[in-house]
């Protein structure tokens, strides 16, 4: 990777060891006081922590509604709820989920809070865009909440044209407030590109990027290409219902299959969206905790865009049995299994990363281990869907959902989980109680596959998704899957629990816990409001645990700096900083 | 200011690119009158448009002298709003039926 | 082994393609098992092989190589290709009819499967089909989309609104299978279940010449209400017990006063739920939706009396 | 070296944000922020593009009959009045480049000018079409088209070209606040990213409506 770099013109620059203090009495978190200062602040980590709170009561409601499902489901006829509460109640979960949790999660809390520390950056490129973001969120939560309280929707979270045209439900609040939201993920997008672009420190070049800056760069193009067209396609669904258009409908020549495809042309994408950033999070969580460079850095890297790209072209995979031609199903299968290709280059290169490594189990790297397992059943599955005879048989049945919470799930927000136990030391300065978090992490992974890995079964006999009855021979496996939701929400308890714990009564956490080598363990735990007290150099890549860790705390000299020892190092003039110096 | 490393497009370039607009806003106009056949008015009208909107993107907003990132930003999306259309296309074109529904008019 | 896995995940296979497909269901599963098996295997032996011993661990500086990154980019992408062609093959063979198949038209809606017949009989929630012969289905559907689904064919495709949509199946052998609407379509989605009935071709035919849904000798008016009931989607929306489910219940329902939207009330009599049953649209009653479909055309007299009946048994 | 110190020294002047090393990388990233806004753009105008597309492809006739029914010259006019208005953006980021603030508000306002003359035809294109009865969608009720579902025709052209001129709105808007920011004095030949970036803005406004012309009016 070092000859890429040879090639580029290369500067001298002064630099030495700068050592932040483990802790900062004065951080970010405790600077400026009262709720006025969180409530307008423009510091990327205060925002990330607002997106922290919001997300996390989104998750939480969002939850609720997934039990009540799977209570409702332990009798094949009425249990607790009517049908059409039912279906409302599936439309929230699958709405509040999908776009206001599993969406703006990653790129939300950790990207906020990690990018500029990762980057050596003070704060991102526009830091009042994006508190204006977060607004947005907020704005499209509460929307969707209002709506909730009001007037159910009961569309389902794909809002399928002709049935939201017809639908005497609230549909057009319900998709203004995701309208209102999709601006908000465009321009958390497009902060984090220019941000990544324009403010890295002096040497930090693309090939010394932690992973999780490539998986957020990944997600920001995605958010940025595919995010406007389901604004206008929710734009369109509001026309067709208030003037009859007939772009969708049907009743007057349109088409409903084309909402179809406009709709997957983003909703495909915006799993990778979701799924993407995580990537990176498990890469760096491996590293670390194999102490060990990461196996085929540039494969890796590559390979999140390359799924960023061909994430574009597959959404047709959705409808192989929605009334589309053959020629378009036929091509969109081929592309869909292209995917599998990069997906299996990241698996196997964590893998070899692993290899003679120096493994510690800490509960971080529990999750990006239990993330491999059920990520890979999540892909095997999406393969079998992807083949063209046998998602004739799966698609829409519980096949499908089962599927999907492994990818998402499985997948996201384990990952997430695995992040915030990774840096929640940084961000709040305090340590958690690692017994703790092991058992909740064991009921999470236990109480995740006795509720999903059943859905597999129903679905390949047939059970079809969406569905209030069902038939009796369904009843164990379904009984079954209630029962691991409850192991499951018992896991998030008890992680809930141990967190708040952590925040009163933790002990103080050191800045770098985990011995890693990255930027962000360069400042103190929590970190000041500027992130650093100097301006930080990279000269190595973000896994070279080989090396001391005073290499990894060069910073530039100010002129009022006297004394120190100094070097002189060449370093590419890969970064803008560096070009202008 | 070039220091700064700005483009300053001069006042005699914006005139000829305007003039050179509006000529061929003039052209497509008349086409239209003409009736060509088609395919060729389509191709004409729309090749026209693209003339004109290459002229505004590099001439009026600066993309011929400004850092080439950003053009690859607008031709990265003029490539994915391809993607849209062509590979929808290859659905609607190639159904049984072309026409969506059979609902009259 | 193939074998095996289909069985335990799938219903048993009842057309001429479903044991193609459901091979290749367990190949794919039986290779990602070994696949799955082998990553896992790897992490626990790597995670114990290589657990940290002391802060001086020395690691591998090896950070790529480009042998092994091939390797496990061609198997993989051979893999695929394999389910590709594989799956392709299939579902060109399901979606393309022969020319000499027999056609039923299907008409779904909010929240019925409707059969009509070459000969113009028609019959809701039951497809009647002969045995081994291919069959061909027209489908479209009257309101929303709508999805036809047999597990046991391992066929499925939505029925849209204002437009033609195919699928066909051969069934070998006589039986009976389960029929689910698959995509979500309101209220009574879960409800919009059929069977279809395989029968030897001469039954069949019989079953085609016998009368248009008269009522069998052997039965009473009230009985013949009660399996129309059940049989022509009437069950999805109407309660027998007095729970509310779409519309009202039938459970007392005769002879009642009723008030309708319009401010006006009526006695649930013969000739109300008569025009109900026509003409649902011009009495609604009150804190109901105006949902449900007509039945004009659908229902004989003889089968409207037969659920008048029916109702009027239901104390 | 020498330079990268003398650069934080001066270069935080009171337009620089914190963050940023100097007015010159803020200036790079606010201009690559609107270039990625603009291909927002570009795909949520796409997905009504991709929709002209398709149902052109499904009822031609519909579409020739139709455009027929709309005023070529007015297109062309308007088109014209567009263009210039781009014109006069451009030359406004011409002048405040060379700090001539008076010359840049008057180039500002004509672009207003240009905008609301837009607009206001645009305005009477709309009404007459109204007064004919021809309404998107279900409320059409124009009888010069033979040929069937000419309302979808009618509605894709509300919804590109209304769509079209909220953003022309917005334009408008901005520029006026722009105009207000140059009278105070707060963009000079510095600092005058606002003016750039709006620019860039208008410009795709401008191409956008160069691809609506032949679309509705000429391709018939």
């Amino acid at each position: 990777m070092e000859t890429a770099a040879a090639n580029r013109k290369t500067v001298t620059m002064k630099v030495r060891r700068y050592v932040m203090p483990e802790h900062s009495e004065k951080n970010y978190i405790n600077q400026e006081k009262g709720l006025k200062s969180w409530l307008l602040t423009r510091d990327h980590k205060r925002i990330g922590l607002m997106y922290f709170m919001t997300s996390a009561v989104v998750f939480f409601v969002a939850g609720l509604l997934a039990l009540t499902i799977r209570l409702e489901l332990w009798t094949p006829a009425k249990t607790i709820i009517d049908a059409q509460t039912y279906n409302e109640i599936f439309t929230l979960h699958g709405t509040m989920m999908i776009f206001f949790f599993l969406v703006p999660a990653v790129p939300g809390i950790l990207g906020n809070f990690l990018i500029p520390l990762q980057i050596g950056a003070k704060d991102v490129a526009f830091p009042r865009l994006n508190l204006l973001s977060y607004y947005l969120y907020l704005m499209g939560v509460i929307f969707t909440v209002v709506t909730i309280l009001t007037h159910g929707v009961d569309t389902g979270w794909t809002f399928y044209a002709p049935y939201s045209i017809k639908s005497t439900a609230a549909v057009i609040p319900m998709t203004t407030g995701i309208f209102i939201s999709g601006f908000s993920s465009i321009l958390t997008g497009l902060n984090f590109i220019v941000t990544i672009h324009k403010l890295r420190a002096p040497g930090l070049t693309w090939g010394k990027f932690p992973l999780f800056v490539w998986g957020i760069y990944g997600t920001s193009i995605i958010q940025i290409l595919a995010t406007p067209v389901l604004a206008i396609t929710l734009a369109l669904v509001v026309m067709e219902r208030v003037l009859h258009v007939g772009i969708f409908d049907p009743a007057l020549g349109g088409d409903p299959v084309l909402y179809q495809h406009f709709f997957w042309f983003y909703s495909h994408p915006a799993v990778y969206i979701m799924i993407v950033p995580g990537f990176g999070i498990i890469a760096d969580l491996i590293a670390t905790f194999s102490h060990k460079r990461l196996f085929g850095y540039w494969f890796v890297a590559i390979s999140t865009l390359a799924i960023s790209f061909l994430g574009f072209l597959v959404w047709g995979h959705h409808m192989f049995v929605a009334g589309q031609s053959m020629v378009a199903s036929i091509v969109f299968s081929l592309i869909t299994f292209m995917i599998g290709i990069p997906t299996g280059i990241k698996i196997f290169n964590w893998l070899a990363t692993m290899y003679k490594g120096s493994i510690r189990l800490k509960v971080p790297m529990l999750y990006a281990l239990s993330f491999i397992f059920l990520f890979s059943i999540g892909g095997f599955t999406g393969v079998m869907l992807g083949a063209l005879s046998v998602d004739v048989q799966l698609h829409a049945t519980y096949y499908v959902v089962a599927h999907f919470h492994y990818v998402m799930f499985g997948g996201m927000v384990i990952a997430l989980l695995g992040g915030i136990h990774f840096w929640w030391p940084k961000m709040f300065g305090k340590m958690y109680s690692e017994t703790m978090a092991r058992v909740s992490w064991f009921l999470i992974f236990v109480g995740f596959n006795v509720t999903f890995f059943p859905q597999f079964i129903l679905g390949a006999k047939g059970m079809p998704r969406r569905y209030y009855n069902y038939l009796d021979q369904f009843q164990s496996l379904h009984q079954l899957s209630t029962v691991g939701s409850w192991i499951l929400a018992l896991g998030f308890f008890v992680m809930l629990g141990y967190l708040l714990h952590s925040l009163i009564k933790g002990e103080k956490a050191p800045a770098n816990p985990w011995d890693a080598r990255t930027l962000e363990w360069m400042t103190s735990a929590p970190p000041p409001t500027e992130n650093f007290s100097y301006t930080p150099v990279v000269i190595h890549g973000p896994y070279e645990y080989q090396r001391p860790i005073s290499e990894f705390q060069l910073g530039l000299i100010n002129n009022d700096h006297h004394g120190g020892e100094e070097h002189e190092i060449e370093a590419p003039s890969g970064s803008p900083e560096m070009a202008n110096a | 200011m070039e220091a700064q490393g700005h483009h300053i497009t001069s006042v005699k370039t914006l005139l000829t690119v305007a003039t050179a607009l509006i000529i061929l806003t003039i052209i497509t106009v008349i086409f239209g009158y003409l009736n060509f056949p088609p395919p060729y008015n389509v191709i004409a009208a729309i090749g026209i448009a693209v003339v004109k909107a290459s002229l505004v993107a590099m001439f009026f907003m600066n993309l011929y002298w400004d850092k080439k990132f950003n053009a690859l930003i607008l031709v990265i999306s003029i490539i994915f709003l391809s993607a849209l259309v062509g590979i929808t296309m290859l659905d609607t074109m190639f159904r049984h039926a072309i026409i969506p529904t059979f609902t009259a008019g | 082994m193939l074998d095996k896995i289909s069985r335990f995940f799938l219903p048993p296979a009842k057309s001429t393609f479903a044991p193609s497909v459901d091979n290749l269901f367990s190949f794919i599963t039986l290779v990602s098992l070994i696949i799955l098996i082998g990553i896992t295997v790897a992490m626990i032996y790597f995670m114990i092989k290589y657990r940290k011993r002391s802060d001086d661990d020395v690691t591998s500086l090896v950070d790529h190589n480009n042998a092994l990154e091939v390797t496990w980019s061609i198997i993989p992408l051979g893999l695929v290709l394999i389910v590709f062609s594989w799956g392709f093959r299939d579902y060109i063979k399901m979606f393309t009819p022969p020319s000499d198949a027999y056609e039923v038209n299907v008409t779904a809606q909010q929240w019925l499967w409707k059969f009509t017949y070459p000969n113009g009989k028609t019959s809701v929630g039951k497809l009647y089909v002969p045995q081994d012969r291919p069959v061909k289905l027209v489908m479209k559907s009257k309101d929303v989309i709508h999805s036809f689904f047999v597990p046991d064919f391992r066929i499925k495709h939505d029925v849209l609104p204002d437009r033609y949509t195919n699928v066909w199946f051969q069934a070998p052998d006589t039986g009976r299978s389960q029929i689910f609407c698959t995509q979500y379509c309101g209220r009574g989605h879960s409800d919009m279940l059929g069977t279809v009935i395989v029968e030897p071709q001469s039954k069949f035919d019989g079953w085609l010449k016998e009368g248009a849904g008269g009522k069998p000798a052997n039965m009473t008016l009230a009985e013949f209400g009660k399996q129309l009931y059940a049989s022509q989607g009437c069950k999805a929306c109407h309660s027998t017990d007095g729970s509310r489910v779409v519309g009202p219940s039938w459970k007392g329902l005769f002879g009642r006063k009723v008030d309708l939207t319009d401010g006006s009330t009526v006695t649930a009599d013969e000739n109300y739920i008569r025009q109900s049953i026509l003409n649902p649209g011009s009495q609604i009653v009150q804190g109901y939706p105006n949902v449900m479909p007509t039945f004009q055309g659908q229902l004989s007299n003889d089968q409207i009396d037969g659920i008048i009946a029916y109702i009027k048994s239901l104390k | 070296m020498a330079d990268a110190v003398a650069e934080s020294s001066h270069g935080h002047d009171k337009h620089v944000f914190h963050h940023f090393v100097d007015a010159h990388q803020q200036f790079d990233a606010s201009k690559m922020g609107m270039w990625i806004f603009l291909a927002t753009e570009i795909l949520f105008f796409g997905g009504l593009f991709a929709a002209y597309i398709i149902f052109r492809s499904w009822y031609p006739q519909t579409f020739v009959e139709a455009s027929d029914s709309l005023n070529r010259a007015i297109g062309g006019i308007n088109t014209v009045v567009l263009i210039i208005s781009s014109l006069t953006m451009a030359l406004a980021i011409h002048y405040i480049q060379r700090n001539d603030k008076g010359k840049t508000i008057l180039f500002l306002g004509c672009t207003w000018v240009l905008a609301a003359t837009f607009m206001v035809i645009k305005g009477f294109e709309w009404s007459e079409h109204f007064s004919e009865g021809m309404y998107a969608g279900k409320a059409y009720a124009y009888t010069g088209v033979t040929a069937s579902h000419a309302y979808i025709f009618y509605s894709l052209y509300y919804l590109m070209t209304g769509l079209h001129g909220i953003h022309v709105l917005v334009g408008m808007g901005l520029i006026t606040w722009l105009m207000i920011k140059t009278k105070r004095g707060q963009f000079s030949s510095d600092y005058f990213t606002p003016v750039e970036i709006t620019g860039l803005y208008w410009h795709l406004v401008d191409i956008i409506w160069i691809f609506l012309l032949p679309l509705f009016y000429i391709v018939a």
